[in-house]
């Protein structure tokens, strides 16, 4: 019997070539006729955390109802969701707000009324020790500068331009008169890290040009894996700066939180944070989950907000 | 950690599948799927290839070729293919990520294969063969009948080892979207779910462990005696030949 | 930190690769550097391992079979999972840099031992006899006679292994250590609404060079190990 | 009958192998080409089956050009004995006699068991042919090979070095083993060797081949010793060929005269007198033991740890080689001859065996 379910699930997984049919949803074009919600007919995809994180699937069910009828893991707002939703793999995917790609491909970003999504506005997470007056300035100015559509701008350059993340950091510093050379990180040694994917490494970059420049000695270490791999290491003090989401730092430190206002997110998370760590300010720039479909499907079913994912199919 | 590791191995939950987590039972299905469809392709490629090179001892430079190949970084391969092919491929097909993956993992195989069986067949004694046609066979029934059984331990030890390739790299098959038990590893690194991760490790281990039993099992009955030389007199170590079959990345 | 304001390459094509190269000399060397080091140490520890390892195995019949088996099983451990699970086994931060060249270490080591093993195997009984009827002590017939008649079973071995590393410690690259895998992740990464090939194919030339570099020179020294090849060569 | 006319082997780099070969291998006899390495014996004798096609000139196989058959279907036809016998390894000795017959399509198991007989007919204990190749030593080896050869029952063999590999008591058991099989089978060999010695036991005739692939010499064995053509030949054949010729000098007219002797066992010797120091002891058939000197004390019981037991044994109808050589080996000076039982006929000197030697030859 078990050699049969082997053998099934080999077909099933390999040779349908299908990412579909786990639970009998026929396809998505055909919708679902039986009276189930539109989303019972759709596939999501997404990063494997966003399945058990509490504002990922088990949140979306809660919050609105929303029950899709399978989950694909891709990755993190990458090529592979991007592709995925693009060509039809699935019918709709966990991006970030600031992905150019989004616009690129014309996709529809579901409004959120009931905030199911934390806010995620940029907060540069430092070493105490390292948090001097001088280099506090430096960063929160940078901060204070951060917008979400200047960062998405900044991303397209990376992106569609493939100019260098380094040089486009150092373009932005520019642009805000925020290069001036100085003195006050001076005597300061940090070592900057960035998760990999670009809008994070490019962060780093500012962050790491303008304390260089201000006198401070910097070391890169850019494109570091996931978050698991890289706040171990901050914890510990082999990285000292690093820009993160309020959002998501406070879920990874704390997954019960259930507070989503920039304000109580950046309050919270402030409690939650080990005690040789500090964030500065938080950034108006804001760079949220979002569940996005293409533009087909939001015109095929007229959606405009996850709730409408909740709606009886037509 | 073994405790939790094992319960997470045990858990009935785990092995069934729903709608948004798929079961062992299937990924297992899946990770046994990609390594039987690239062995498949591999050995009908290289197997007869190898046996003919090393019959006609011509074109050994292709030998030499398909393990230069090994040189190769695999993750590199796999996502330059998977940047040139997926994008042909629109709707609910995973065809996208499956092509590119099952071209490394048979490109992964087809070295060990190919160079094992030439090397089984330029091993066969020069007298044997010579004994051979000596005796009135043509080209093809020296193959079939004397090479080949001859050439058969060294061929299984490179299919062997192709097959340990494939199964451990298959993981990164996950790296691409795919199913298998790499996904385990995946998402349980990403989940923080450790338990998860490191099970699938033992599964992936498991599973290489488990298939190369019955694939020795398999050899045993295949190999004639007189040429594995387990004769129940021999006391000594088991006489296969373990040339080097040059394990790759997974 | 240097003020390298880098030239503007938007070309996608793959064989634009050497001007991406050209554009981002400075990381891509120093990733290749990381990518050496990271595959040539294993190796080099792998072997100092194996060499006592196989030994004992080849004295004793009845090692041989267990460690085999251990071996083998230690192989077919996927490396991404390997590095996941070493900096908890060996108490790391999980940024180490060690993790690659601990988990490397194991594969070479796996790897080793059962090529020198099967390597001194190979060597005539003959030879060995003769070794210690002229009053070799085992240690000194194992280390002057034994080990530099295995030197080419081992050396073939030492090629695959290494050329072996080269390919795995880029699957390290993707979970974001720094050596050319990083190449492929930064590829990948770009290539999200049309392919950006030149990193990626940059990633695949230096890795084939490298595993061909690194191949030749372990050929080197195996010719210069055993020059008695050479005179039979030559002959 | 094979016969080789102008038969050629030229490689592409230009050296010449065999070089315009003219031979014949009579019917149901034993032709052995010998030569030092490099002389093209081997060369010549796959040349018959076409494991090495000819440059140019003919092999014939009786009336057929060899060339005119497919190779394979020639050599079904030929036994093929090869040095370390090529067994394969995978199949047991049964499997590998019976292979040429499975080829031309007989049915497997009376091929088997036809195989089984042969397996006997060579001398080999027939629980040995569920074995493998690996399980016997090389002499059985051998005697498969030579088996299987014989399976399928060519009317011709071509045998390269077959014995060359074993030491030198198998090998001679072989080789009389083989001339014995010879006498029932009457099959028309042609028989490679680099030993001059064994090639003048085996052979009817005798080519011996020199460097460059040129016939030197056709011959019998006794003519080759008497008569060699020219310095290469008789270097070759070796400088003792004028004893070793005394092999083919048959002692028909030996004037064998009686020897006293002693029993094996009994206390009482006898008369030795005028003995010249040593008395011939036998057995209760009359088989010879040994000498017993005669100096020794007389009385005491002759057992077999007194004897001296340096002679050879020479037959009568034997060759004079042998006489003489129990001449030269005997303490005593007188060799023993023996009849075809082993039972003492009387003894012979050196002296008469010379004397008959001079008395032939003028």
């Amino acid at each position: 019997m078990k050699t049969t379910t082997l053998i099934a699930a080999a077909a099933a997984t390999v040779l349908t070539l299908g990412g579909v049919s786990a639970c009998g949803s026929s396809s998505s074009d055909s919708g679902s006729g039986s009276g189930g919600t539109v989303a019972s007919g759709l596939i999501f995809g997404g990063p494997a955390e966003f399945k058990t994180r509490t504002d990922g699937i088990p949140g979306l069910q809660k919050t609105y109802g929303v029950k899709f009828a399978k989950y694909t893991v891709t990755d993190t707002g990458g090529p592979v969701t991007v592709g995925a939703l693009k060509r039809g793999q699935i019918d709709a995917a966990d991006l970030f707000t600031t992905d150019p790609s989004i616009e690129a491909n014309d996709f529809v970003v579901l409004e959120d009324p009931k905030s199911n999504f934390k806010a995620q506005n940029i907060v540069p997470i430092i070493n105490k020790t390292k948090a001097t007056d001088g280099t506090k300035q430096v960063l929160n100015a940078i901060q204070a500068k951060l917008t979400t559509d200047g960062l998405g701008a900044l991303l397209d350059k990376i992106q569609n331009d493939k100019e260098d993340p380094d040089a486009v950091a150092k373009e932005w510093l520019d642009d805000q008169d925020l290069d001036g050379a100085g003195t006050l990180a001076k005597g300061v040694s940090l070592t900057v890290g960035s998760a990999n994917f670009p809008e994070n490494v490019v962060l780093a970059d500012i962050y790491a040009d303008a304390l260089s420049n201000q006198g401070a000695t910097v070391t890169k270490k850019l494109n570091i894996g996931s978050r698991e791999k890289y706040y171990p290491a901050l914890k510990s003090g082999s990285l000292d700066l690093f820009p993160e989401y309020t959002g998501t730092i406070l879920a990874y430190l704390d997954a019960t939180s259930t507070v989503s206002t920039p304000d109580d997110v950046y309050a919270a998370l402030a409690k939650a944070l080990p005690a040789n760590l500090v964030a500065l300010d938080k950034a108006d720039a804001e760079d949220s989950d979002a569940v996005v479909v293409t533009k087909q499907t939001a015109e095929k079913y007229d959606l405009k907000s996850i709730a409408d994912l909740a709606r009886t199919a037509k | 950690m073994i405790g939790s590791v094992l319960g997470w191995l045990l858990d009935p939950e785990h092995w069934r599948s729903t709608p948004f987590d798929t079961g062992i039972w299937a990924q297992l299905g899946a990770h046994v799927g990609f390594t039987l469809i690239a062995l498949a392709i591999a050995v009908l490629l290289a197997l007869p290839a190898g046996l003919v090179i090393g019959h006609t001892g011509r074109g050994s430079w292709l030998v030499s070729a398909a393990n230069a190949v090994r040189a190769l970084p695999t993750v590199g391969v796999l996502v330059l293919l998977v940047v040139v092919i997926s994008p042909h491929f629109y709707g609910r097909t995973n065809a996208g990520f499956l092509i590119p993956t099952e071209i490394v993992l048979v490109v992964l195989a087809v070295p060990p294969i190919l160079s094992n069986a030439y090397a089984g067949v330029q091993n066969v004694p020069p007298q044997v063969r010579d004994a051979a046609f000596g005796m009135g066979m043509t080209g093809p029934q020296v193959l079939g009948r004397v090479e080949l059984p001859n050439a058969l331990p060294l061929i299984f030890s490179g299919f062997r080892s192709a097959m340990l390739q494939v199964i451990a790299t298959a993981t990164i098959a996950s790296y691409v979207t795919l199913g298998g038990l790499g996904r385990f590893i995946y998402d349980g690194l990403a989940q923080k779910d450790y338990p998860q991760m490191i099970g699938g490790a033992v599964l992936v281990a498991a599973l290489a462990l488990i298939s190369d039993l019955l694939v020795a099992l398999v050899q045993r009955y295949a190999v004639s005696r007189g040429v594995s030389r387990r004769f129940r007199t021999d006391t000594g170590p088991d006489s296969r030949t373990a040339v080097l079959v040059e394990e790759d990345v997974r | 930190m240097s003020v390298d304001v880098l030239p503007l390459d938007a070309s996608s094509s793959p064989l634009a690769f050497w001007s991406y190269f050209l554009d981002h000399r400075s990381t891509d060397l120093g990733w290749l550097w990381d990518h050496t080091w990271l595959s040539v140490v294993p190796v080099v520890v792998g072997l100092v391992l194996a060499l006592p390892l196989g030994w004992l195995a080849r004295r004793h019949a009845w090692v041989y079979p267990p460690m085999m088996s251990v071996t083998g099983l230690l192989y077919t451990i996927p490396s991404i999972a390997l590095f996941v699970l070493i900096p908890p086994l060996f108490g790391l931060s999980v940024l180490s840099p060690l993790q690659v060249p601990i988990a490397l270490s194991v594969y070479s080591t796996s790897l080793l031992v059962r090529v020198v093993a099967d390597g001194l195997a190979a060597v005539p009984s003959e030879t060995v006899q003769a070794a210690t009827a002229l009053g070799y002590r085992p240690l000194a017939r194992f280390t002057r006679v034994e080990l530099p008649i295995a030197v080419p079973v081992i050396t073939a071995g030492l090629r695959v292994a290494i050329v072996a590393n080269v390919s795995i410690v880029a699957v390290a690259g993707t979970i974001g250590l720094d050596n050319l895998g990083r190449l492929f992740d930064q590829g990948f990464t770009l290539s999200v609404n049309e392919p950006y090939y030149p990193p990626i194919v940059l990633g695949i030339v230096l890795c084939v060079l490298l595993a061909l570099v690194l191949d030749a020179v372990v050929l080197v020294v195996d010719r210069l190990l055993t020059p008695w090849r050479r005179a039979v060569a030559a002959r | 009958m094979i016969r080789f006319d102008a038969a050629t082997k030229r490689y592409p780099d230009g050296t010449v192998a065999v070089d315009q070969l003219t031979l014949e291998a009579p019917s149901g006899a034993i032709t052995v080409l010998v030569g030092p390495s490099g002389c093209g014996k081997t060369t010549s004798l796959r040349m018959v089956n076409r494991m090495i096609e000819p440059t140019s000139g003919t092999v014939w196989l009786d009336d057929t050009d060899t060339a005119s058959l497919p190779a394979h279907e020639l050599r079904r036809r030929i036994g093929y004995v090869i040095q370390n016998a090529g067994l394969f390894p995978h199949r047991t000795v049964l499997d590998n006699v019976a292979t040429v017959p499975l080829l031309l399509g007989e049915d497997r198991r009376r091929a088997r068991a036809s195989a089984l007989e042969l397996v006997e007919r060579v001398g080999l204990d027939p629980a040995l042919a569920k074995r493998y190749p690996a399980q016997l030593s090389g002499g059985q080896q051998q005697r498969v090979g030579v088996a299987r050869a014989l399976a399928a029952d060519p009317p011709v063999m071509l045998m390269d070095e077959p014995f060359s590999a074993v030491d030198p008591v198998v090998r001679e058991q072989l080789q009389d083993e083989f001339l014995r099989l010879q006498g029932e089978l009457g099959k028309t060999i042609v028989f490679v060797t680099h030993d001059i010695d064994e090639a003048i036991k085996l052979g009817d005739q005798v080519a011996v081949l020199r460097v460059g692939g040129t016939l030197a010499q056709l011959a019998t064995p006794a003519e080759l010793l008497a008569r060699p053509i020219d310095a290469f030949v008789a270097g070759f054949v070796g400088r003792d060929r004028g004893y070793r010729a005394l092999a083919f000098a048959h002692g028909r007219n030996l004037p064998v005269r009686e020897e006293p002797t002693v029993a094996v066992g009994s206390s009482h010797p006898g008369s030795a007198a005028g003995l010249a120091g040593w008395i011939l002891a036998v057995d209760a058939e009359r088989r010879p033991q040994g000498w017993l000197p005669t100096a020794d004390e007389l009385d005491e019981t002759v057992t077999d740890s007194r004897l001296h037991r340096g002679g050879t044994l020479a037959t009568q109808g034997g060759a004079l080689r042998s006489a003489l050589d129990a001449c030269l080996s005997s303490p005593s000076g007188r060799g023993v001859v023996v009849d075809d039982d082993g039972r003492l006929l009387g003894s012979v000197t050196a002296r008469e065996v010379l004397e008959l030697i001079e008395e032939r030859e003028r």
